[in-house]
């Protein structure tokens, strides 16, 4: 960032707003200022802190492909203090963003395999981010499988890209809402993320998991992902914690010694594995 | 850097103060009143306290304000206008009477607002303060700051150094750039060195354990029921983090006055429940005993692993005010 | 003190309760809570004049509950406490085995709350005549100089919320200040921020303060704001008759008297 | 220089006091025009931070208003909102803040003529008081000094 106080926020204006699911939105942002849209780049997996000035910050990743310029969206649920602000925000109104923040993944490195993606509920946007990197860039790839699942049908995120994924034939989406959250006319599965995920039983060979979720389905989808035989270090996730500064300053989301805002948000399932359970 | 030794007469401090205070700088000293000893910003020598082991509050405020002001905005129909607060002009301070604990604390704190985000705010204040410091001649049984590589005569972190002598006189010793300039303005209050030694003049301060050792039990001791044991009266409070010179945690938060606000950042404490509770209602720390770990693993642990420097100086504030009479040094000790 | 420790070994063997909160020896000449759970640790405990801390601020904290069923070591300003958290329906008498200590160090078993009231009723709370004096010197001064007193023992107050913590009677799961929508009182510890939290946790604690002075003995500031919650004690009994919490009687600010007496509405 | 018109904040309760205030209108009464009015459900409803946040907010004065005793559309608000006001004076008393800037009072919804006697005489009262400049000092702590 160019200012040295490091705190400070670039104004953003608020240019469309999508209802995902109730309580979800996204926001589409454009820079104030030319010079900072020019200058400003990120990765996929990085995050940054979205904020009403007078209300406070809120930390959300970059839910938009570095590889679409311009502009960054972002995707939240309406929860807290900063969260309700935010969702009453409109077209046009201003809002601060400070980064990006964080590592990445290393999607350089995923060149010439498969690819999949493994999300439950509001975790497909941090996911979003880089499925459409990959999307974009899908020359570089193999088999891409999406697996999608949240609590009930209205609570999927990106109805229409879900829609368009699905007709995608160079991807395989799978999408799923537990047991009683169907709808007479849903067409996907109907179980728990961990369960379908065995049933759609991806490959191991070759292929890289991205998995991002509700720590309770973080905890689910790791055995599976073990039984089909995938090794610990072809395993990403990304971690949340509460922040309030991003830069591993404010002390308050590291997971043993590692800060999730500046040693993650992006963790391997082996360097997750060396972490104690503080997430 | 070269240490340069000189003899201050006892006289001649009230000079010196004096002469910093002429020279249109602000002294923060120890000042005693019936309930604390605290830094407070000082006008005359006479107000200076130097009957005390250390001070009840850190000296850290002088450059990590409990609130301080990120940027300040105003709303208008159009836009958003700030105002970064960090080209907010930071009077030149002088931290009189901090003990070697209390210098040396400022080495982890600069290290953790600097590295790969160096906080402009931070280091402007940091940049105008002076650190003249006296060495220990008594300690308690709180003070440990032999086991955490310190000493009651260390320099590490000062820009002077002071040591009574048994004349009553002071050894100066002057170990940074600033302090050399403070002398230099000052000439002729310093004079040269004593003979006498400066170490018979310092306190003994009994080592309990050694910083290097627990460093590398506590790697294994995550999980470990020492720390549910010793934090069990742990009342959750903030006191400890709020007294320590090297907590630097903060919090973020917005104040606003109609269309006009500020951003702050105000001091933050490992110990609250709240600390680390997420929006969803799931506390990655969810009990005080995984508290009180986090609390001294960071100081033992992670921070001397990152930056080479334990987050403890050994001062024993902590321990001094904990309104449970939770000690560090027992809990560290008991490892 | 050889009784208390014989009774709470007893207690312990028995398994009546799983863990005894008493006072042990602390840091330096300090006394400290101590959390025993083994019959044999039992002479670890302590009484005397130094044991000011009010322990049953540790009976609603959820990681003492889960040692299991308390004894508790309960000299008078913590037999109040008692008292009072079980006039909010916070402790059944169930819940807990006290271990009272009479002012001659002698232990007193108590097998009801009531009793508890009755014994009490010996040791009606009181403000210390030097409290008085203070409060009545303050209130002597001009508002505008009140004021700025009251400012400058304020300035201090970092808010560490050791007050709030050592406080029994501050047991609300989220505390107000920590509600933040709206944000009720400013986190930031500053001028107005001080003054509010103050203000609402005296005012949060009128008619129920049983005057322990935890929440000034915690203070690592030492801010006189025990001063406030003895000032409204004193307001309580002058406008609403004696006070001490009294089983099946409802708190001062939780009740009314059609007949209360004020001069200052129109 | 101009005079200094105070600036008052009225907390009311919907049943009595707000319909006392509409009659005062209705009924073609001037009164000062210096006050605002927040209606609450009841005066038990008037939290005591309110007060002081409207000090911080840069009120002079503080009118608290409700129904007459044993009048309250629930029974019993006014009764314990008395309670609290007795206890809550008494505290800011001790603390210096001048509680001669708030007014209390029962108006009913009849009492068009009261409130606007309880609001002229409060105008009065604070108008002589001046403004209350000691509690915008700390309010405004922040703004003026630029680093704490």
């Amino acid at each position: 960032m160019n200012n040295p106080n490091i705190y400070i926020p670039y104004l953003m204006r608020i240019e469309k707003i999508t209802q995902e699911a109730p309580g979800v939105k996204t926001f589409r942002l454009k820079f104030e200022n030319k010079q900072e849209a020019e200058e400003f780049e990120f990765k996929a997996g990085q995050f940054g802190e979205y904020s009403i000035v007078g209300v406070g910050e809120s930390t959300f990743c970059i839910a938009s492909s570095p590889t679409r310029k311009g502009y960054i969206e972002c995707t939240f649920r309406q929860v807290g203090r900063v969260t309700s602000a935010l969702a009453s925000a409109e077209e046009g109104d201003v809002i601060g963003f400070r980064g990006p923040y964080g590592n990445t993944f290393p999607i350089d490195e995923w060149k010439g395999k498969n690819l999949v993606f493994i999300a439950g509920g509001i975790a497909l946007p941090p996911m979003r981010c880089v499925i459409w990197n990959a999307l974009d860039l899908r020359e570089n790839f193999e088999d891409i499988t999406i697996v999608y699942g949240a609590r009930t049908v209205a609570d999927l995120v990106y109805k229409h890209e879900l829609e368009e994924w699905g007709n995608r034939p160079d991807i395989k989406l799978v999408t799923t809402v537990d047991p009683g959250g169907e709808t007479p006319d849903w067409k996907g599965e109907i179980g728990f993320v961990p369960s379908v995920l065995e049933k759609v039983a991806p490959s191991a060979e070759n292929t890289i998991a991205i998995v991002c979720g509700p720590p309770i389905m973080i905890k689910f989808t790791f055995p599976v992902l073990e039984k089909l035989g995938f090794a610990d270090h072809n395993i990403y996730t990304t971690l949340e914690n509460r922040m309030k500064c991003g830069f591993g300053k404010c002390g308050r989301c590291n997971v043993g010694e590692k800060y999730v805002c500046i040693d993650g948000p992006v963790f391997s399932g082996e360097e997750l594995k060396l972490l104690p359970a503080e997430y | 850097m070269q240490i340069d030794n000189y003899l201050i007469r006892q006289t001649s401090l009230e000079k010196l103060f004096n002469n910093l205070i002429g020279n249109g700088k602000t002294v923060f000293a120890p000042q005693a009143s019936e309930k604390r000893i605290l830094f407070e910003k000082v006008k005359a020598f006479s107000e200076i306290t130097d009957n005390y082991l250390v001070t009840t509050n850190a000296a850290k405020s002088v450059v990590f304000p409990r609130t301080e002001k990120l940027f300040s905005y105003k709303k208008t129909k159009e836009t958003t206008e700030i105002t970064d607060a960090s080209t907010e002009a930071v009077p030149e301070v002088v931290l009189w009477g901090t003990r070697p604990c209390d210098a040396a604390a400022f080495i982890p704190l600069t290290d953790t607002f600097n590295g790969d985000y160096p906080d402009i705010l931070y280091n402007n204040r940091r940049g105008k303060v002076y650190l003249l410091s006296f060495s220990c001649a008594t300690c308690d049984e709180y003070c440990f700051c032999t086991s955490v590589n310190g000493s009651p005569g260390n320099t590490a972190g000062s820009d002077i150094l002071f040591t009574k002598l048994s004349t009553g006189d002071y050894l100066a010793e002057v170990i940074t750039e600033k302090g050399k300039k403070l002398v230099a303005e000052n000439q002729t209050l310093f004079e040269a060195a004593p003979e006498e030694e400066k170490e018979p003049n310092l306190a003994k301060v009994k080592t309990y354990f050694n910083q290097d050792e627990i460093q590398a039990k506590l790697q294994n001791l995550f999980e470990n029921p020492v720390w549910d044991e010793k934090s069990r009266a742990c009342l959750g409070c903030g006191s400890c983090a709020f007294v320590c010179p090297v907590c630097s945690c903060f919090d973020i938060q917005d104040e606003k006055h109609g269309s006009k606000g500020t951003r702050l950042r105000c001091w933050d404490s490992c110990g609250f429940s709240l600390f680390t509770l997420h929006t969803s209602g799931h506390n990655p720390r969810e009990t005080q005993g995984a508290r009180w770990r986090q609390r001294i693993l960071h100081k033992f642990l992670y921070m001397p692993d990152k930056s080479k420097v334990a987050g403890c100086v050994g001062c024993g504030r902590c321990s001094r005010v904990c309104p449970a009479d939770i000690n560090i040094l027992e809990t560290v000790t008991s490892i | 003190m050889n009784e208390l420790i014989q009774k709470a070994k007893s207690l312990l063997e028995s398994d009546t309760v799983q863990v005894v909160i008493g006072y042990g020896k602390g840091s330096a000449d300090k006394t400290r809570a101590i959390f025993l759970t083994k019959p044999e640790d039992c002479d670890q405990l302590l009484f005397d004049s130094r044991c000011v801390q009010n322990l049953a601020v540790y009976l609603t904290k959820h990681e003492i509950k889960h040692l299991g069923k308390p004894a508790i070591v309960a000299p008078i300003p913590v037999l109040r406490s008692i008292l009072q958290l079980a006039v909010e329906n916070q402790l059944k008498e169930s819940d807990l085995v006290i271990l009272g200590v009479s002012p001659e160090s002698k232990l007193i078993e108590f097998d009801s709350f009531g009793a508890i009231e009755l014994f009490l009723n010996a040791y009606k709370i009181q403000i210390d005549e030097k409290y008085k004096a203070t409060i009545d010197k303050i209130k002597a001064m001009p508002v505008s100089e009140r004021f700025a007193f009251w400012i400058k023992e304020l300035e201090p107050c970092f808010k560490c919320y050791a007050c709030r913590a050592a406080c029994p009677l501050c047991y609300c799961p989220k505390c107000t200040v920590e509600n933040n929508q709206p944000q009720w009182i400013p986190a930031a510890s500053h001028l107005l921020g001080n003054l509010e939290w103050h203000v609402m946790r005296a005012m949060h604690l009128a008619g129920r303060c049983t005057d322990c002075e935890a929440c000034y003995n915690a203070c690592p500031m030492g801010i006189p704001i025990h001063l406030l919650t003895k000032s409204m004690l004193q307001d309580v009994e002058e406008h609403f008759g004696p006070y001490g919490p009294s089983v099946g009687k409802r708190n001062t600010l939780s009740s009314f008297n059609p007949d209360d007496k004020e001069s200052f509405i129109r | 220089m101009t005079e200094f018109e105070p600036k008052i904040v009225a907390f009311v309760c919907n049943w009595c006091t707000y319909a006392g205030a509409d009659l005062t209108g209705t009924s073609r009464i001037k009164y000062a025009q210096n006050v605002k009015i927040i209606r609450f459900p009841c005066t038990g409803r008037i939290d005591f931070m309110l007060l002081l946040k409207a000090f911080g907010e840069g009120a002079d004065g503080i009118i608290v208003s409700g129904c007459h005793p044993n009048d309250c559309h629930y029974t019993s608000g006014n009764f314990h909102a008395r309670r609290r006001w007795i206890m809550f004076r008494g505290l800011l008393d001790l603390l210096g803040i001048d509680v001669r800037r708030i007014q209390y009072s029962w108006v009913s919804a009849a009492e068009g003529a009261k409130w606007a006697d309880v609001v002229n005489t409060t105008v009065t009262a604070i108008r002589e008081l001046g403004p209350y400049t000691d509690y915008a000092k700390v309010a405004n702590y922040l703004e003026k000094e630029a680093n704490v």
